[in-house]
């Protein structure tokens, strides 16, 4: 069906068709809308789950564990605040390897306080051990929660899906879903790799472990993590046959044979292929990369993607306040560290609490990298 | 019509520009457009001057940034004209759409609008309340903005809103029909068309 | 018994250019306690949760308050005001600051009754003095209109949608006031900023209280509740008297007891 | 939106010093309906006073006065509550 | 005078000196003792504190805040679990600037709950505008949390002090403290950015902010990051006068002639010289790079020095779960990203969980440097 | 009144090998809670906080839980039931599970009182169901005896010594057995493993309620109250007689209401 | 500690499958101090088994036969509690 | 003695094995020496079998990693002997302390030690009951351990320990009085000295 939604009601309709059993969820701005929208299915009987309103984040994501651990698919929904305080917990379920799943209408975090869009929130969680996806439409965004789902039960790993606060949260776009059963049938149920209500064969789950067992336990999770990109390819290309929509983890967009390309995430990937297309037409050789998925870091392709560019910069919406460039240019550069090539790279960083990002600020960027800057370590674009 | 058809709505909170705005973007898309629809991002409270957006287009649209000058802007309050500059970034040959009892031409005089921009009015108000009963212009300046983009025709309009509303007011058909009469009436009733 | 002609020497310590909605229950309650707050003659330092209140009195550049006000997070009203207690004391002690203050904590039903009861109780159990003011509209206004632990049960909310299986909010809502009553301090009450007068009495009580105090402020909300702006003050009565969830026998009578006995709904 | 502040301008933490700064906030812009006190028929109760949530009831030497404009929403509580009915709301202009 | 204390005496001891005017803190292994043993100071009147004991680490930090604004030197003392609980309002301390400092016993993460040394605590709140310090030693340790309120308080910002869990937390080592009264002059009173007691002149602190500021206060804080380094380097300095002991921000340990290093923080820094001794004692040409300041990143200072090598092993306590490196491996790649020289460097994880690092192990990890493994991206040192 | 004799025929779901210290009254409390806990007839999944409970009964690989157990952090033993009795309210209901079970949730003092306190709270007023079993030895003791909200007036722990100054505890304890009633839940009780009779009948009661339960259990700690190993039970019997901090007058008499007359102790 | 499980041997998540595992911790270890149980005197009212934090008091068919000293940690409490004294505390040897 | 010499300590959760360790470093420390000491990192229980390190050194100890091979064991109680396995890891050469009324020889007869292993004992417990009370073998045991590795001189420990003690026990000038006894008691008490 072809769908005029906002990216919260995109993700709510995606949620009532992969119909967890248990949602628990607290609400915050700008992802309220999701589980309000989604306790409207639960109202009127369109789903099955059991939805806890909770009094706080930390106890949403606590509740999803403890529904996760008894075999059950779990969702939630969140955002700044309320991600950092489940902090503590995400670590947790990673730990417990549990898929849980939750939709982020990302938005920058205190102080001050600010309701608006940037990736401080996810990106400041992103040793936890969940997958990370960050989507640049709407339509992605409906696409990407169903299959992150799959990816997740298969990875037995959590997965975070973002949405750019009110950039995509609240902006109707128009977007092709599938039916309810296709979606069902997709995602099958969820096969746990144990499960605490099953009494008769009792298990202990999250003890107290020492230095001899540890470090074993987190190999064994970080393994689970090195494990993800191929699930995600396979899931993807799945998606793909019953969906006609495809998303590669990294895309280049109009990159033959750019001299300079942009690597971002998120929504302002839109604005920047507005950007290139009007430089293009003006005879410039730019593109853009646009990376999907933050975690797993995808360093073997992102690697092979940007070392055939001569510059290159890394737009990040968040600041790792350090002195230093943004977290992903941070990345990308240790990623490209030992090509032989070695692209200059430069960092941006922009929209933090959802300043205003334009295509003409997309185009200074673009040509600022084409010709290649030198001066500052790091660009606020747009900071007065 | 340009490339992308910008919209911008102004109302108080509470008043619905919001949900206009959305109603706008899912008849735009039973059209087959590409659209966007979104409010104003900010804290809105009840009384206070907000606004929203819509994109139209032929083509996917990529753009995920604001609308900073709108090719229509749509009033939705007329004690909004002075307090929130409504014409504000409006482009050179846009359009400015209000509810008011106001005319068209005595408005341009009062707002100095060069000759390029085009006025409609409409009194919203009036027709919200003698069709469905109460004053929530949000529904009829729908009519009035179809017609003077000329992008929607009026009965497919009429049809994709219809829908919407059965879901919204859970299936109380009287109340849509209600409502649906208030589109019908504002679309003929809207002054300034040449 | 207040007189009003006294009270309007007062200062507008919450000052107009407020954001709050037009006829907003939460805002007129701040705004006569915070007329309240000047009948100690003492400063008063405050604190607030994230929610309606903070937002629509401090969006940067402009703060409705005319005293000092922190705002650290929505969960954190009373354990910042156990740190600025505690700041408060110690210089009070080694003689670096020579005036007695006031401090008042301010909380949504939502920043009090869930996501911030637990600093409140912990705060309350180490006993710092300080008023606490739970502004109480009986839900989660500024995302909305979610249900909170305030929310009565049938209430519909958008969490707590009526639908087809669904008919509002399926369990009763949480006595707050009762707790606060159980966790022993010394003054705790109810009140309304449809009824002036006991709201300001309380408020004095309250700020002459040796100890931590507490007041719940019920506060009608345009959004939430859904009436016509007009109507603010005659809901607030009409809630008060209807005893809707809002039930204490000590609430019109505040002379009789220092803390106010509570009768549950259930 | 010309006088915004630059970053090298701002207080050290996220301040703000100017509690007088909100006065520029004239939420009078918020009404569409316009209380009209009339002087004759108040009784100086100043309920109007105390049940305004914008502090918009203009009160000299404790006598109510008139209306703030800039800042009254229109709300309407004081017409309302006034026992002596020495308020009324219209129609903002136009 | 010359004592023997434990890391946690010492961290109380200096505390004791510093004789800060709000300690809110709450208990966690292998932090506890810290506090504990400081409430006998407060108890015996030996220091002026208000100790604020609180019902949780969240709002143990929010209380450390409340004071703070007040104008008061507040300090506190976490770890692990303690310290991702506060991850919410370690962002907004930054952001309202206020010079708290953290004494840190680190400690993993669950799940799998342990009590052990790693530095997983501290690092995943890396991009939270504090101030990071890693110590090798009890005296390191005790140095550091003293200079640390100096830098924090001129900085204004935030400061963490960590000392490895347990293996310095709980290792008494031979300590050369200052005299009271000395440590008292060395910092003097804080002058405070703004006061909210100052009730005359009333402020609000920690207004919302919509699109139009945001950007902007996050820009100031950023700056405020970006000054701190000099700072440190002074303070230091300074310290060094009075003490007689000098920690550089990156220390070079038989560095001279070396073919290889590895670069790390922290108490493993003692067995890595340990290993180098042996090694160069067969003749081997190896080094060690200690780095002190995690935050800032001191990128200058990291890339002058390790350029000068040809391969490198970076050591990292923590692993990021991201199926790359270890993080600080990841900024090392990045910080010498743009070098001529580009040493091969290495990532190694170890010790998580407490896990034992012994010399045997930095002597294996100092050979495969030199040899130059080339096999996995990341070595995990010591796990079955 | 149970006999002993048939409650030996129970299950030991609480086995020994686990490392609590040599006459933990927690542990004790804890063996007795899982032996009644098979009163019901019904299978036992619970929930756990960290404190000394899960050190002593979980270090990997050994788990002296006999029945499932979850422990996910220290503040949370009630949000991780609420979870897992919302997975197996929708088990149940989608016909995915087909046996009654109950829910059990353990939590120190600590976990309780203080960091806790919220998330049982929160569920209580969710009306989960599920039976919450504080195991209270008055202060946090797996890190070493500091003073929790339990801990009562004057006692001294490590963080609050006795010293030139201190006196110790400064405060009284919070009362959360009335805090529990005043949030209207149907059972409310308070208990000892000392009364092993008791406890065990009011373990029967609130696992036998529909709807959240509350039980907290009084459990003498070697370390804590620094006693020798042998008094565990004498040092339970004589906490509750002698009332300190400890006052129920409903405590011995469970027959008499189903929640517990609460008389506090300031 | 030679049979410590590698990394690739442990289960998906921290979850221990072997509930009897716990049974190699023998805490008899623990004890200085051993209880000796007296038949003859015993009267057998099991105070001794339900007030033993270990479960150690070795219950066959309702009767207590006597102690399991792989458990026991030699606490007192079964001592100090019979009414029989039919329980005493012994040093452990040596 | 060797470069750094280790010694590990072996006791009961609550007989202060830690306490000892801690005791022993600082009055190793005020002879001038480098020192750490450091407890089993591990939760501990009050009647459970723990450790306790120490490192002593003339030159400054970077190591931060256990001790595997002790030059000397020190056993606070008997009982512990077999289920703590107390000479694993025990250097070819080294030194097994033990707190019991057994003799050396036996002792090392029952274990079956290497002649290159020295074998002390004392009854600490019975020098703490006598001197102090009650039986906390750990203070009397730092006597026997001075005496046994000769690295502290008798009169200097008993000033440093003193200091600490009066720190620890408030001023109790008594109890420190006895401790101090049952030091010097144990110190010339212990047996295996060739
Ligand atoms: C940790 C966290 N979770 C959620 C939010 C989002 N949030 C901000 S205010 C609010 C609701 C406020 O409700 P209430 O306390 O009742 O105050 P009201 O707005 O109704 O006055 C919520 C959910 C937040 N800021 N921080
Ligand atoms: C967020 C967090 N803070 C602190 C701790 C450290 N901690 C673990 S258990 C505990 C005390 C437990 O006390 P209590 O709940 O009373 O149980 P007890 O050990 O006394 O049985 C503390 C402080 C933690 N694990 N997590
Ligand atoms: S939503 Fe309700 S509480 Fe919030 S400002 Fe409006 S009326 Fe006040
Ligand atoms: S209409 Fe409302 S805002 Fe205006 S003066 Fe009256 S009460 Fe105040
Ligand atoms: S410290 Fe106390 S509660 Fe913990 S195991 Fe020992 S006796 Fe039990
Ligand atoms: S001594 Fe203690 S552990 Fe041993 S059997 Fe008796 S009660 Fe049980």
């Amino acid at each position: 069906m072809i769908l005029a939604k906002t990216g919260n009601e995109a993700f709510a309709y995606a949620m009532k068709q992969i119909n967890p059993d248990v949602v628990a969820a607290y609400p915050i701005t700008p992802s309220t809308e999701i589980v309000q929208l989604f306790s409207n299915y639960v109202s009127d009987g369109e789903v099955d789950t059991e939805y806890v309103p909770v009094e706080s984040e930390h106890s949403a994501m606590t509740a999803c564990i403890g529904a996760a651990v008894c075999g059950c698919r779990v969702m939630t929904a969140t955002a700044s605040q309320g991600l950092a305080l489940m902090h503590e917990m995400l670590f947790i379920a990673a730990g417990l390897r549990l898929p849980i799943v939750m939709a982020v209408a990302s938005r920058s975090l205190s102080s001050p306080l600010n309701i608006h869009g940037d990736h401080s929130d996810s990106v400041a969680s992103r040793d936890s051990g969940w997958l990370q996806f960050f989507c640049e439409t709407v339509q992605e965004g409906y696409d990407t929660l169903i299959q992150a789902v799959k990816i997740a039960e298969r990875a037995n790993l959590p997965a975070l899906v973002g949405i750019d606060g009110f950039i995509l949260s609240h902006c109707q776009e128009r977007i092709e879903t599938l039916e309810d059963q296709v979606v069902r049938d997709f995602l099958g149920r969820r096969k746990p790799a144990y499960n605490l209500l099953d009494w008769r064969n009792p298990i202990l789950v999250g003890p107290a472990t020492l230095q001899d067992y540890y470090f074993e336990f987190k190999r064994s999770e970080i393994e689970g993590m090195n494990q993800v990109l191929p699930i995600i390819e396979e899931v993807q290309a799945e998606f793909g046959r019953i969906a006609g929509r495809k998303y590669p983890v990294l895309e280049e967009y109009r990159c033959e044979d750019a001299e300079a390309v942009v690597v971002l995430m998120g929504s302002a990937c839109g604005t920047v292929r507005v950007a290139v297309d009007r430089m293009r037409a003006k005879g410039k050789k730019v593109g853009m990369v646009k990376l999907r998925v933050f975690r797993p870091l995808v360093h073997s392709l992102l690697k092979k993607s940007l070392v055939k560019f001569k510059k290159i910069g890394v737009m990040d919406r968040v600041d790792a306040v350090n002195s230093y460039g943004g977290p992903l240019f941070t990345e990308i550069t240790s990623v490209l560290y030992d090509t032989d090539e070695r692209p200059w790279v430069f960092s941006y960083v922009y929209g933090l609490g959802g300043k205003e990002f334009t295509p003409e600020d997309a185009e200074m960027v673009l040509e600022q990298v084409l010709t290649g800057k030198e001066d500052e370590l790091v660009t606020y674009v747009g900071v007065r | 019509m340009a490339q992308v058809l910008e919209i911008r709505w102004h109302g108080r909170g509470g008043q619905g520009a919001k949900t206009a705005a959305l109603l706008f973007g899912e008849a735009a898309l039973d059209t087959g457009k590409f659209i966007q629809a979104f409010p104003e991002y900010g804290p809105e409270r009840m009384g206070a001057p907000v606004t929203a957006f819509n994109r139209l287009a032929e083509e996917p649209i990529y753009i995920h940034s604001g609308i900073k000058n709108p090719d229509i802007v749509v009033v939705l309050d007329p004690s909004l004209i002075e307090p929130a500059k409504v014409t504000e970034g409006l482009k050179e040959n846009g359009v400015l759409l209000v509810n008011t009892v106001e005319d068209p031409g005595v408005l341009r005089q009062r707002l100095n609008l060069p000759a390029t921009v085009r006025v409609f009015t409409v009194d919203a108000s009036k027709i919200a309340l003698e069709t469905i009963g109460r004053d929530v212009p949000n529904t009829p300046m729908l009519g009035a903005l179809a017609r003077v983009t000329g992008v929607l025709q009026l009965e497919p309009m009429l049809e994709a809103i219809k829908d919407k509303l059965l879901t919204k007011f859970r299936g109380q058909e009287k109340l849509v029909e209600s409502n649906l009469q208030s589109i019908r009436r504002a679309y003929e009733e809207v002054r300034g068309i040449e | 018994m207040f007189k009003l002609a006294d009270l309007a020497k007062n200062k507008e310590l919450f000052s107009h250019g407020h954001r709050a909605c037009a006829g907003c229950g939460e805002a007129l309650g701040v705004r006569q306690i915070m007329l309240a707050a000047q009948t100690t003659g003492l400063p008063v330092v405050t604190t607030m949760c994230t929610g309606c209140l903070e937002i629509f009195s401090s969006i940067y550049p402009h703060s409705a308050w005319q005293v000092p006000m922190i705002h650290t997070a929505f969960e954190t009203s009373a354990s910042t005001a156990s740190g600025v207690e505690a700041a408060y004391r110690v210089l009070r002690r080694t003689g670096r600051l020579n005036e007695e203050i006031r401090i008042i904590a301010f909380g949504g039903d939502g920043g009090t009754y869930d996501i911030g009861l637990q600093a409140l109780s912990g705060a309350l159990e180490r006993r710092h003095r300080f008023l606490y003011v739970c502004t109480n509209n009986e839900a989660y206004m500024n995302t909305g209109v979610q249900r909170s632990g305030a929310t009565m049960f049938g209430a519909e909310t958008t969490t707590t949608p009526v639908g087809r299986k669904g008919y509002g909010k399926k369990q009763f809502e949480k006595d707050l006031t009762a707790i606060l009553v159980a966790h022993g301090i010394p003054y705790v009450a109810q009140g309304s900023p449809s009824f002036w007068n006991d709201l300001i009495t309380k408020m004095q009580k309250a700020l002459d209280t040796d100890g931590p105090s507490f007041i719940n402020v019920l506060a009608p909300c345009r959004l939430g509740w859904a009436f016509p702006p007009e109507e603010t003050i005659e809901l607030g009565r009409l809630a008060v008297n209807t005893l809707m969830g809002w039930v204490s026998v000590g609430m019109l009578t505040p002379e009789k007891s220092r803390v106010v006995a509570i009768c549950a709904v259930e | 939106m010309g006088k915004l502040k630059g970053w090298r301008e701002l207080p050290c933490g996220a301040i703000i010093t100017d509690m007088s700064a909100v006065k520029e906030n004239k939420t009078g812009a918020w009404r569409s309906m316009r209380p009209v006190w009339n002087k004759e028929k108040c009784k100086q109760c100043l309920m109007c006073w105390i049940y305004c949530p914008d502090s918009a009831i203009v009160i000299v030497e404790g006598k109510v006065t008139g209306i703030d404009y800039d800042y009254c929403k229109g709300c309407g509580n004081c017409a309302s509550i006034c026992p002596a009915k020495a308020i009324v709301m219209e129609k903002e202009r136009k």
